[in-house]
C-alpha cells in the first residue's frame, strides 16, 4: 500500500487515541482547523473538544501544561506548529520534562511526546529553519525520534506516544506529502517501530552512509548515483537520535571502511558530529580506512532566496562529491 | 475644493486614563491625499504579492495586510522623524511606510538582489532606519520593541517605540514581561494590539480569555481605536506619543481592524470565518472606501483626483513587480556575507567539510561604531 | 479546656468576586493541635536545616521556609486527599505537609538514601503523591500545576491543583499564559502568590510595577488573604477550592507571609531589609506565636500541652537530624538509576569513553501503567 | 599580581563601561545587591540607577529588552543569574540576537554580552548544573567564549563587549574566587584576548588536551600527575567556543599525535564532539596514533549527593586514566 507521510503520522495519533483514553494532543490549530499541517485532520471531529485541544499561541503555557498534565498522569501529545517555537518553551522540555524522573529518583515520570516539523521547510528563512537534533539529543532524560519514511513516522510516533518517558518526534515538513510504500503490517494497530534501533534503508559495501529524516533522502539519492558508477553505498537510516544505535553504525563500516554522516542541521556539535566521534573513539578508528566525514547543512542561518537556499542544504550530488573523494575516486 | 475638514471619530474606550484623544479631528487636503495614497499603495502592493505567490515566484510564508492599512498609515502619520518601529511577520505595509519603495518589498519578496533585505530575510524579515523589522516569532518583538524605547530614552531624546502585536501575540507571557518592566523602567513604548479578528484559524475568544486587548496590560494605561479609520489612529497614535515622550511611561493601544486575506497564503481564509463576514467589513469598515468617501463628501478632492491617484499607484506597483519579478537573486559569493559584523574567522563551512566558504562584509551595520 | 472557639480572621480582599470567604471562623481543638504542632515541626526542621548547611553537611542552595509557615499548613487543612500542590524550590514545610516526615526531609537535604528522593534531588527537588515538586526554575511550576489540574478534570474527579509561587515569579510571562489557558479551559487550578515581600534581594515594588498580586489575573477572580494567620488561610483554601471544584475555573490568591532567613544560606538577608523589619514581623506578626496566643487566650489548649507539643517535635527533628547526618548516601551504582522509566538502552555512558555504566530501574514511576 | 576571576570580570565590565557611554549592564540582582555572585560589585554605586539595572526575575524579557536596546544602538550587557534560566530566553539569544543580521543582509547587528555562570555549581542538582557550550556554539552569528583563567575572563570578556556582534560569555560559578596570577599587562584598561584564538596553556609532545573552562583546570591537574610518569601533556584551553581555534589544536597534533577534549558537559554532540570530528574529517586523521577520546560529564542529569555528583564530572585522574589507556602506559 501507499501511505504518505502525513498519513502516518495522523493514523499513529488516532490509533493511540483510540487504545488508550489517556492519550489527547494539543496545540495551536490543531483542532478546528485540523492542524496546520494537517497531521491532526479529522481528529477533533472524532474526538472532541476534550481530547483535541486548540491552544493560544502561547507555547511556554501549553508546553508546560502539557508536562504537567503528562505528570498528573495523562498522555499528551504536545504539537509545537513547528520545533523553531519549541525554544519558547524549551525549559519545559528540557528541566520539566526531561531530568523529572531523576530528579525524583524515579518517582515521577513524565509520559509526553512532543512533536512537530523541524529543519528547513521551503522559503522560510532563518528563524524558520532550525535543526533542533542536535540539542535535544545531546540532553539525558529525554528520547528523540526522527522519522524519515511513512513506517518510521508511524511507527516511531506510536512507540513515542506508549513510551513512559518524554520523547521529542522530529518530523520534517517537507516530507509531510511524501508517500512511500508500505508493508501491510505498517497499517496494522499494532505496528510499532522500536525506538533506539537503526535501520539500513539500502545495503552496500563500499561506504557507509548515516543519516536521519529528510537526509536519508539525500542518502538514497547519492547512494543511486554513485551505484552508477560502481560504488554500492550502505544507507543507515538512524531512526532515533536518542538512544542513538551506534552498533548498527559500527557493524556497517566494519564492512566498509568508510563513513559518512549526513544531515541538513549546523555542523558545528551536530549530530553528525556524535557519530563520527563514536566511530573513531574506540577500536572503530582502527576500522576506517579513510577520514570519515560530516555533510551537514551550511554553517549560516537559512536565507530565504531560492538558490541560496538550495545551497544551504546538502542534495545528493554533495554527498556523491564526498564518497568519492573519501574513496579516491574521478 | 475645501483644504480642510472635520470629522468624528467613533468613540476611543480608555483604560486607565483620565482623558483621551478628541474625537472631533481635522484633516487638511494634503495629509488626505497622502494617507489615500499610501493605503492604496499598500491595498495594491498586497495584492500584487498575492498573484505572485499564485505564480509561485515567491515562496514560503507570505502574509499580506489587505485590510489593516489604516492602522500602518494612520501611526505612520502621528510618528515624529527619530520614532521608531518594530511588528511582527505581517511587514510590508510597515517596511513601505518607514520609507522602502515597493520595489524594495516586492524584490525581497521574491528574493531577488534589490530586495530591501537583498533577498535573505523575505516576507517576514525587512528592515531600514527605525524599523527593526519583521518579525517571524510571535510575541519576540514585544520585549523587543520596549528595548528600543529603552534606547531611545537612553540616548537622551524623547522618541517613542510603535511596538506591534496581533490578537493572537497579546496571549504571549513575554508582553506581560515587557509592560512590567516598561512599566516600572518608564519605557516610551507604545505596545499596539492590531486586533484583527484572528490569530490564523482561531478566533480572539478562543485564544483570549479576555478580548479587550486594551486593558489587559492591567496596570499600564490602554485605549481602543477603530482600527479601520486612519484619523482614529492617528489621533490615538499622536496621544500615545505624547504619553510616551512626555516620560509617563508605555501604554497599550488596541486597534481594531480586518485581514481580508487568509493568515498567509496557504490558507483560504475560509473555514474559520465566513465569506459573507470577509464581505461584510469590506462593504462597510473597508479603511479605503471609507476614506475615500469621506473625502470626496467633504470636497477634499474630487473622484478625478483620486482616480489619478489610483492610476499612478498602479504603474507603481506594476513597474515594482516588473523589477521584482526580472531581477536577479544575490550571487552564491554571498551565501556567507553578513553572518557576522565583524567575523574574526573569515572561513565559513559549507555543507561539507572540503568546501571552505569565505566571509563577506557588505551590509552597513547600523550599530557598527 | 474548649472544644471549640470562635475567631475573626482579617477582611480578604476581593477581585472580581461578590463573595468571600467569611471572616469569622470556627476552629476546634483537634485542629488547633494539629495546626500548631505542623507548624512547630516545619519551624524546627527549617532551623535544623540552617544549622545543617553551617556545618556544611547541606550543600548547593538550601531556601527556608520560616515564616511562611500558616501558609502551607492553613491550605493543607483545606485540601482533600486527592488535590494536588505543586510550588517552588522553597519546598520543606509542603514537603512535610504532604507526608514525607521530617528523615525523607532533611536526609534529602543531606543527600543520604533516606531522603525522599534518595539524595538525587536536594533541597528545591522532592516528591511524594499529590505533590509534584520542588521545582528550581522559577515560575515553571505555574504551568505544570495547571497542567496537573487539566488531568484531574480529565480524569473526572473534581480535584484541584494548589500551584504556588512567589512574589518574584509572579511576573513571569508563563504565568500570565497559564492563567489565559486556564480561564478559557476552566481549569480547576489556584494559582497562589506567597507574597513574602521579596524575590531575592529586591522589594516586591521594584520588581513588580503593581503588588497587588490577587488581582494580577486580570479576568481570573483573586483574593488576598493574610498569610500569618493560619486559619485565614485555611479558610480562603476551602473558599477557593469549592470554586474551581465546582468547574468555575482558577483562581489567584495571594498570601501575604514574610521570610525570615535570607533567600538561600548563602544569603545574610539583611542588605535589603533592617533587621528591624525582620524583627517587628516576629514580633508583631509571627503565624506560630500568634496562634498560640489565641489557643490560649480562648482555652483550646494549655500552655504545658503546648509546651508538650514543641517537647515532641524537638526530639523528633533532633532524632531526623541524626539520620540525615549518620545515613548514608546511595551507591555510585544508583549514578545511572532511573534517568528514564523505560530506557530501551541500559548502556550508559561515564565521564570517559571507556566507562560505560549500566541503568537501573529503582523508583515507583507513578505514571508508568 | 594575583587576580581572582570574579575580579577580573567586575573589572572588565567596569573598564568598559568607563570606555563607552553605550555599555550598562542588566540582570536579576546586579544593582542593589552586587549581583547574585558579585560580579557587579560596586557599579552601581558608581555608574547609578541608569547604567546598572535591576531586573525583575523575567529572563524572557529582559534578555527580549537587552536585545532590544543592542538593535537600538546601546551595548548591553545581559547578566542569566546562571545560564540555566537562559532556556526561557534562548530564543532572544537565537533568533532575536544571533540571526538579525544574516536576515537584514548585514543592517541590523545586534552587539549585546548574555553572561553568566554555566555548568554545575557544588550540589545545585539537574535544573542548576547544565553546560551550555555545546548548544551555543552550535548555531552561527553568535560568538561563545569560555574563559578558564582571570587572564581570560577579563580579556575575553573587554573583547565581547567590545564587539559589534552577539557575544555568549560562559563563565564558571567555582572559578569565581579563584586567584591566578597575572602578567602587569593584563591589569590594564587595554587589556584584551582576541575571540576566536586558544591558548597553549602548558606545552608538551605526547599528547593534546583540548578544554575550556574548568576543563582546563582538570586537564593542568592531569598534566601535572602524567608529568610525574614522563608523560608531557599539551594543554589546550580553547577560550573560544565560536569560532573555534582548531588551527591551534590541529598543530599540536601534529607534534603529539595523540587527542583527548575534556569537558563538564554531557557527551553527545557536545563539544569535544566537534573537536573529534574536526581532527578526523581531514587530513588529521592521520597524524593521529590512536584514537581521539573525549572525556566529558557522565551522561545523566546532575545528581545533588556529593559522591554522585563528584562521579558526574570528569576529573584529573579520569582525563590521566584515558591518556595512559591511549598511550599504552600501565
Ligand atoms: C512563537 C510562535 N508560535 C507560533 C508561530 C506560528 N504563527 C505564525 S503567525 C501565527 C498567528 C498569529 O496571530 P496574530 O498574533 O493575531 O497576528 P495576525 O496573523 O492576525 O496578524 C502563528 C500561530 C510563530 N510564528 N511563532
Ligand atoms: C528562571 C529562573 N530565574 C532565576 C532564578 C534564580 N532565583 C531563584 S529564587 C529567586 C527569587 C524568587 O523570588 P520569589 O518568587 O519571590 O520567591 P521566594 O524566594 O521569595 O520564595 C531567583 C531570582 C531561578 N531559579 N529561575
Ligand atoms: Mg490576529
Ligand atoms: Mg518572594
Amino acid at each position: 500500500a501507499q501511505l504518505t507521510v502525513r498519513d502516518a503520522l495522523n493514523s499513529a495519533i488516532d490509533e493511540e487515541m483510540e487504545r488508550d483514553e489517556r492519550v489527547f494532543i494539543l496545540g495551536e490549530e490543531v483542532a478546528q482547523y485540523d492542524g496546520a499541517y494537517k497531521i491532526s485532520r479529522g481528529l477533533w471531529k472524532k474526538y472532541g473538544d476534550k481530547r483535541v485541544i486548540d491552544t493560544p499561541i502561547t507555547e511556554m503555557g501549553f508546553a508546560g501544561i502539557a508536562t504537567g498534565a503528562a505528570m498528573g498522569g495523562l498522555r499528551p501529545i504536545c504539537e509545537f506548529m513547528t520545533w523553531n517555537f519549541s525554544m519558547q518553551a524549551i525549559d519545559h522540555v528540557i528541566n520539566s520534562a526531561a531530568k523529572t524522573f531523576y530528579m525524583s529518583a524515579g518517582i515521577v515520570n513524565v509520559p509526553i511526546v512532543f512533536r512537530g516539523p523541524n529543519g528547513a521547510a521551503a522559503g522560510v528563512a532563518a528563524q524558520h529553519s532550525q535543526c533542533f537534533g542536535a540539542w535535544y539529543s545531546h540532553c539525558p532524560g529525554l528520547k528523540v525520534v526522527a522519522p524519515y519514511s511513512a513506517e518510521d513516522a508511524k511507527g516511531l510516533l506510536k512507540a513515542a506516544i506508549r513510551d513512559p518517558d518524554p520523547v521529542v518526534c522530529l518530523e520534517n515538513e517537507i516530507m509531510y506529502g511524501t508517500a512511500f510504500d508500505v508493508a501491510d503490517e505498517v497499517l496494522s494497530k499494532d505496528f510499532v517501530v522500536p525506538i533506539g534501533k537503526a535501520k539500513i534503508e539500502r545495503v552496500g559495501k563500499h561506504i557507509t552512509l548515516v543519516a536521519f529524516s529528510r537526509a536519508v533522502a539525500t542518502c538514497l539519492d547519492a547512494a543511486k548515483e554513485l551505484s552508477a558508477i560502481g560504488i554500492e553505498a550502505e544507507v543507515i537510516n538512524l531512526r532515533s537520535l536518542r538512544p542513538l544505535d551506534f552498533d548498527t553504525v559500527m557493524e556497517s563500516v566494519k564492512k566498509t571502511n568508510h563513513l559518512v554522516s549526513v544531515e541538513h542541521g549546523w555542523p558545528q556539535s551536530g549530530v553528525g558530529a556524535e557519530v563520527v566521534s563514536r566511530m573513531v573513539e574506540g577500536p572503530g578508528f582502527y576500522y576506517l580506512d579513510a577520514p570519515p566525514v560530516r555533510v551537514t547543512g551550511a554553517d549560516i542561518p537559512m536565507p530565504y532566496a531560492k538558490t541560496l537556499e538550495d545551497n544551504s542544504l546538502p542534495q545528493g550530488k554533495d554527498v556523491v562529491r564526498v564518497v568519492k573523494k573519501i574513496l579516491n575516486v574521478q | 475644493l475645501n483644504t480642510e475638514a472635520s470629522f468624528d471619530t467613533k468613540p476611543f474606550k480608555l483604560h486607565k486614563l483620565e482623558e483621551g484623544p478628541s474625537t472631533s479631528v481635522t484633516l487638511s487636503r494634503q495629509d488626505a491625499l497622502k494617507y489615500y495614497k499610501d493605503m492604496q499603495m499598500i491595498r495594491r502592493m498586497e495584492t500584487a504579492a498575492g498573484n505572485l505567490y499564485k505564480e509561485k515566484i515567491i515562496r514560503g510564508f507570505c502574509h499580506l495586510y489587505s485590510g489593516q492599512e489604516a492602522c500602518c498609515v494612520g501611526m505612520r502619520a502621528s510618528m515624529r522623524s527619530y520614532d521608531a518601529v518594530i511588528t511582527a511577520y505581517r511587514a510590508h505595509g510597515w517596511t513601505y511606510m518607514m520609507g522602502v519603495d515597493p520595489v524594495g518589498v516586492l524584490a525581497e519578496l521574491t528574493g531577488r538582489s534589490t530586495g530591501c533585505a537583498r533577498g535573505k530575510g523575505g516576507s517576514m524579515h525587512m528592515y531600514v532606519k527605525n524599523f527593526y523589522g519583521g518579525n517571524g516569532i510571535v510575541g519576540a518583538q514585544q520585549p523587543l520593541g520596549a528595548g528600543v524605547a529603552l534606547a531611545l530614552k537612553y540616548q537622551g531624546t524623547d522618541g517613542v517605540c510603535l511596538t506591534l502585536y496581533g490578537d493572537g501575540a497579546a496571549n504571549q507571557g513575554q508582553l506581560y514581561e515587557a509592560m512590567n518592566i516598561a512599566q516600572l523602567w518608564k519605557l516610551p513604548v507604545i505596545f499596539i494590539c492590531e486586533n484583527n479578528g484572528y490569530g490564523m484559524g482561531t478566533s480572539v475568544d478562543r485564544a483570549s480569555a479576555s478580548t479587550n486587548y486594551y486593558t489587559r496590560g492591567d496596570y499600564v494605561p490602554g485605549i481602543w481605536v477603530d482600527g479601520m479609520d486612519v484619523l482614529a489612529v492617528r489621533e490615538a497614535t499622536r496621544f500615545a506619543i505624547d504619553h510616551c515622550a512626555t516620560g509617563k511611561g508605555p501604554m497599550v493601544m488596541e486597534v481594531v481592524t480586518y485581514r481580508y486575506s487568509g493568515h498567509s497564503m496557504s490558507d483560504p481564509g475560509t473555514s474559520y470565518r465566513s465569506r459573507d463576514e470577509i464581505q461584510e467589513v469590506r462593504q462597510t469598515r473597508d479603511p479605503i472606501t471609507g476614506f475615500r468617501e469621506r473625502m470626496l463628501s467633504t470636497n477634499l478632492a474630487t473622484a478625478d483626483e483620486l482616480k489619478d491617484i489610483d492610476q499612478e499607484v498602479r504603474q507603481v506597483i506594476e513597474d515594482a513587480v516588473k523589477r521584482a519579478k526580472s531581477d536577479k537573486e544575490i550571487g552564491l559569493e554571498e551565501l556567507t556575507a553578513d553572518i557576522s559584523c565583524n567575523p574574526i574567522d573569515t572561513r565559513v563551512r559549507g555543507v561539507t567539510a572540503f568546501d571552505t566558504l569565505s566571509h563577506r562584509r557588505l551590509g552597513p551595520a547600523v550599530n557598527n561604531h
